[in-house]
């Protein structure tokens, strides 16, 4: 196989019964989950929690149809609770190459390069930005919410073009977190 | 009529406002936050917007938001659901502004009916019973006492801005009335804002039996009967039904011409709730007016068949009444079982995860208003209703047969969710439930007798 | 009163009586063969036996099995549903020979309304307007010409065993009889062993109307309004409606006095259901007696508030009728979807298997009586029927609107599992449906035209 | 295999029956679940909770066919078409150890070790039978159907008492097919 042997765990307390159920269900549901958020099927699945495992594995790359639950275009990124004001986590939608991080629209409304119509951009593609420096505006309803670089890198592209309308959370600006 | 509607709003109550939507023909765009990205009704819509993060105050509170999103889908009206914005008068009014129909009342009957001081004065005039209170919001904490003593005890201190069974606080004696003013005032003003209060006589045993009035832009305006919501804890009500058992006759018919009495008198357009207490005497008492669709609406339609959120949307879309009120016909019972996720042996306390398992009931008369499914994770941050759910029989007795056997069927499971399926039919097979002799007391007591809330905390 | 009630059958009919059952607070026995081991109604039952193996003949269709499961389980009722045994005057006789009560007509009625030339006679005595055509089992191929050539073509040769629209066979014109005449009979008595057959004039364009009757055992009967059932392929009711949309007035009140008279004439004692064909002219012809309650039930109890399967049973447990034909009030507008597990673009070939995704439609007015969940294996040996979708609205337009959204909400998927929803979807949608001017023929000619069906079978 | 050798667990405190059987139908459920949720079949698949294990493998790309999730008590028999002439498939719910057969009910009805009361049984725990010798007799209403051997073995036990009520395809007579 491929499923490999398994290390006894020694060190956890015992678990309760009753503890040990809702276990399985979480970790069971979490396998499924996994399987059904990636785009490429796995060969082998491996999740474990304290005393609980769960293993799968398949004998050819066939395709792992996700069934259920059947998750909209934007499932896979995790919830979270940040206001507006703090930085927004973004989709992954338009995941770029690792290393690569975006920076996301603070509020649904209209994306803007520059501080206003005719004058040159905040930043350019290339340009190097310490953490920060604004990249864009977010009008929504004539407030005009600026949109800030949370880290030091080089920005790689814009993933939005001037003027057009963007999401809570949208991917803006491609950083190159990297090129530091 | 309109030719899409932005739903301001998540849970079940969008999903319920999208179903008439599609019955109409009309485009549905559901906005969510990042933590509603996979919920039912944006499943359901023909478009979703990313509002804002899990934070329902940047999000589902966020007039600028919304409106843009109505703007940029081109949507020509906006429902609000229940909660969040719908009695607020700032959306109604950046909807105007913006050429987009709020659906509900102008923001001038919002305004004024959302103040229940000023409510209650208006109602007074209208020629409301009330019960015996401050037609105004109180000023010193002498002058308040003074009105109290004048009342006599036990009494209630209201936030003039409050509803919805937030900022009130039981006075039963002169002694602890200046400490409980006091709080009333600081919980109001962070609560609502505004710490203005009022204080009318407190009814220890009384029925909370509400109107449904419907009112079109030309000064028309029926009622469709009435619900008793009188089972609550902690004044958030659990089971409604319609229409209110064991009232004295005729009672319920003074009622519903006072409502529509009170909402001609307020210039009310829409689908509104007058909300009245009973006492033990067979005399009500205005309470105050909702300017919007309640969570319990379903009993109003399954006892008249007529779809209150598809009449919100033709008045709203300046359509007259198509019934006047003899077109309205009340037949046999329903009765609703709110199912919170939330766990009845940990006093209730929110109880969200995923639902591994989840059925809801079926069969004859049978209704379920939910925005769960299986798989869906019930999110920790908003609202614990999960599922509404509705039934209706020729009579009572059998509506609770009825509601029994499908509280029976409806199978929620899930790691770490819990849900009030269990006490619900508790509730429903008490002796003073059935027999129709429960007051807004009732849970109160019957948890304080029972094992579900040990701590004897209500 | 009963207090325990054995129901004879499987898939939604079976899961419908025992809601029912809980309702009136009747234990509920199951019965079930292997295969349906893991059914809904085997988890809703109080007490589950297993009868037999998969093959329906040693298992729902075994007398022996079903009433030696009644016994030992302390039954003293049995509830037969449709199909099956519901309509085999054997289990009626040896429910009652070991003193269990057979929900149903006696046997002697079943017997005679189940040959269908006996009940066409009585019938014509009862005074109700028969098809020109034989009153009695026809002998030699020449006689039965002879007859059929009186009629005038087309006639229709029918089994006197048959119904449910097996064993017919449409005659266009004489030459064609002596063959149709050899093979109907060759036919029916494989398929019923029973050979007989009689003949009477097809019409090619006709409305397939029927009225549901409820008599009690001390000689009330009362109609609760007709149903229309003329969206059908190959003889299979797809659509059902109540009231039937388009009828000429007063019609379906003469109906309706007919099949009570009838019923009455017959010693009729529960729920049964009286066939008409209504033709172009407003003319309308008795065509059979169902002497149980039928798949399309429902949607008389969504029109008149009756639950029929608690009827069958009270005026089984010699109850008399709770109410006169006066006090059935026929409200607004509802319709029935069949939900069956077949793939419409493989000529309807049943597509069953695991329900990885299974989530019924819900909300206002619409109702789902379903065994399906999720995770439910569609065995591949039984009738295909997995959901009937009901809904209600005040008026044909808005029922249909609101089928259409229902529909569109179902959502069935599983490994080679197919269903007819989005055919159905379809059929609602059609110009012919929608301004009910379509007729038994609308499905064929309607699968002519259409790719769903490109080998134009039908 | 595939599913290498498993460590065992040895820190664990020893759980009780109850909770263990509990736990077992937790993680069995959980087992089927998990394959019901993935439209491609796993060629493997583990789910340990604490003590509990299920492993399940297939050998070639065989279909999958789980049942479905929530199964009663008696899910694990492959339900089949059997007519009642023929031999019962038993179900598992008395299963013994490997090696043992059971003879099924061919009917709903009563279970008799004797062809009338006070005669002598059938055959006794401990006979040797060969194929189609009769073991018994299941009455449904009134109607005698005799209960045979299907193989050649031992009678290792009776499973249901004479006189008892049974369901089709219950266990009646475990068989030690080997004992031949």
């Amino acid at each position: 196989m491929t499923l490999a042997p398994e290390q006894p765990v020694h060190d956890l307390a015992p678990d309760t019964a009753a503890e040990l159920i809702d276990l399985v269900g979480a970790v069971r549901e979490h396998a499924t989950r996994l399987i059904v958020d990636l785009s490429t099927a796995p060969s082998a699945v491996r999740v474990r929690a304290g005393d609980v495992l769960v293993e799968l594995e398949w004998q050819s790359a066939a395709p792992v149809a996700p069934d259920h639950p059947a998750p909209t275009a934007h499932s896979s990124t995790p919830a979270t609770a940040n206001a507006p004001a703090g930085p927004v986590p973004p989709d992954t939608r338009a995941a770029g190459p690792p290393g690569e991080r975006t920076i996301a629209a603070p509020s649904v409304g209209t994306f803007y390069r520059s501080p206003e119509p005719g004058a040159p951009p905040f930043v350019a593609e290339g340009d190097l930005v310490a953490p920060g420096r604004q990249v864009g505006i977010v009008e929504v309803m004539k407030l005009m919410i600026p949109v800030h670089a949370d880290r030091a890198g080089r920005i790689a592209r814009f993933l939005v073009d001037d003027n057009e309308p963007v999401e809570y959370g949208q991917p803006l600006v491609a950083l190159d977190a990297a090129a530091e | 009529m309109f030719s899409t509607v932005l739903i301001a709003n998540r849970g079940e109550i969008a999903l319920r406002v999208a179903r008439t939507c599609k019955e109409l023909d009309l485009r549905v765009v559901a906005v969510h936050s990042t933590e509603d990205r996979d919920s039912a009704v944006v499943r359901f819509a023909d478009e979703a917007v990313q509002i804002g993060p899990a934070a329902a105050r940047h999000s589902y509170l966020s007039v600028p938001a919304i409106v843009e999103a109505a703007l940029r889908t081109g949507a020509d009206a906006v429902h609000p659901g229940y909660g969040f914005l719908s009695e607020d008068p700032v959306l109604a009014e950046e909807c105007a502004a913006n050429g987009i129909v709020f659906i509900g009342p102008p923001p001038g009957v919002i305004e004024r009916l959302g103040d229940k001081t000023a409510a209650r004065a208006l109602m007074h005039e209208a020629g409301l019973p009330l019960l015996p209170g401050s037609l105004h919001a109180l000023g010193t904490a002498d002058e308040a006492l003074a009105v109290a003593d004048s009342i006599g005890y036990p009494v209630i201190i209201k936030a003039a801005a409050g509803g919805g069974g937030r900022g009130l606080r039981v006075v039963p004696e002169p002694g602890a009335f200046a400490r409980a003013y006091q709080e009333t005032r600081a919980q109001a003003q962070t609560l609502f804002g505004d710490g203005r209060v009022y204080v009318e006589r407190y009814l220890g045993s009384a029925r909370h039996v509400e109107i449904q009035i419907l009112c079109d832009a030309y000064g028309n305006g029926v009622h469709l009967g009435e619900r008793d919501c009188s089972v609550q804890r902690r004044h958030q009500k659990l089971v409604e039904e319609a229409p209110a058992p064991a009232l004295p006759d005729g009672l319920a018919e003074r009622m519903g011409e006072s409502a529509v009495r009170g909402a001609l008198a307020a210039g009310y357009v829409g689908a509104g709730t007058f909300e009245f207490l009973v006492a033990p005497d067979g005399s009500f008492s205005f309470m105050e007016v909702n300017c919007r669709i309640q969570v319990e609406h379903p009993v109003t339609e399954m006892v008249t068949g007529i779809d209150l959120v598809r009449e919100q949307i033709r008045v709203a879309a300046r359509a007259r009444l198509a019934f006047t009120q003899d077109d309205v016909a009340v037949r046999g019972v329903a009765i609703e079982c709110r199912l919170n996720a939330e766990d009845p042996r940990r006093d209730f306390a929110p109880a969200p995860g995923v639902l591994t398992r989840f059925e809801p009931p079926g069969g004859p008369f049978v209704r379920v208003d939910t925005h769960g499914y299986p798989g869906y994770r019930v999110p920790a941050v908003y609202d614990s209703l999960l599922a509404k759910l509705i039934v209706w029989a020729p009579d009572r007795p059998a509506a609770i047969a009825r509601m029994q056997r499908a509280l029976d069927e409806f199978h929620i499971t899930g790691p770490g969710v819990h849900t009030t399926a269990a006490f619900l039919r508790e509730v429903i097979d008490h002796p003073l439930f059935r027999h129709a002799k429960h007051d807004t007391a009732f849970v109160a007591q019957f948890l304080a007798a029972d094992p579900h809330d040990p701590g004897g905390s209500v």
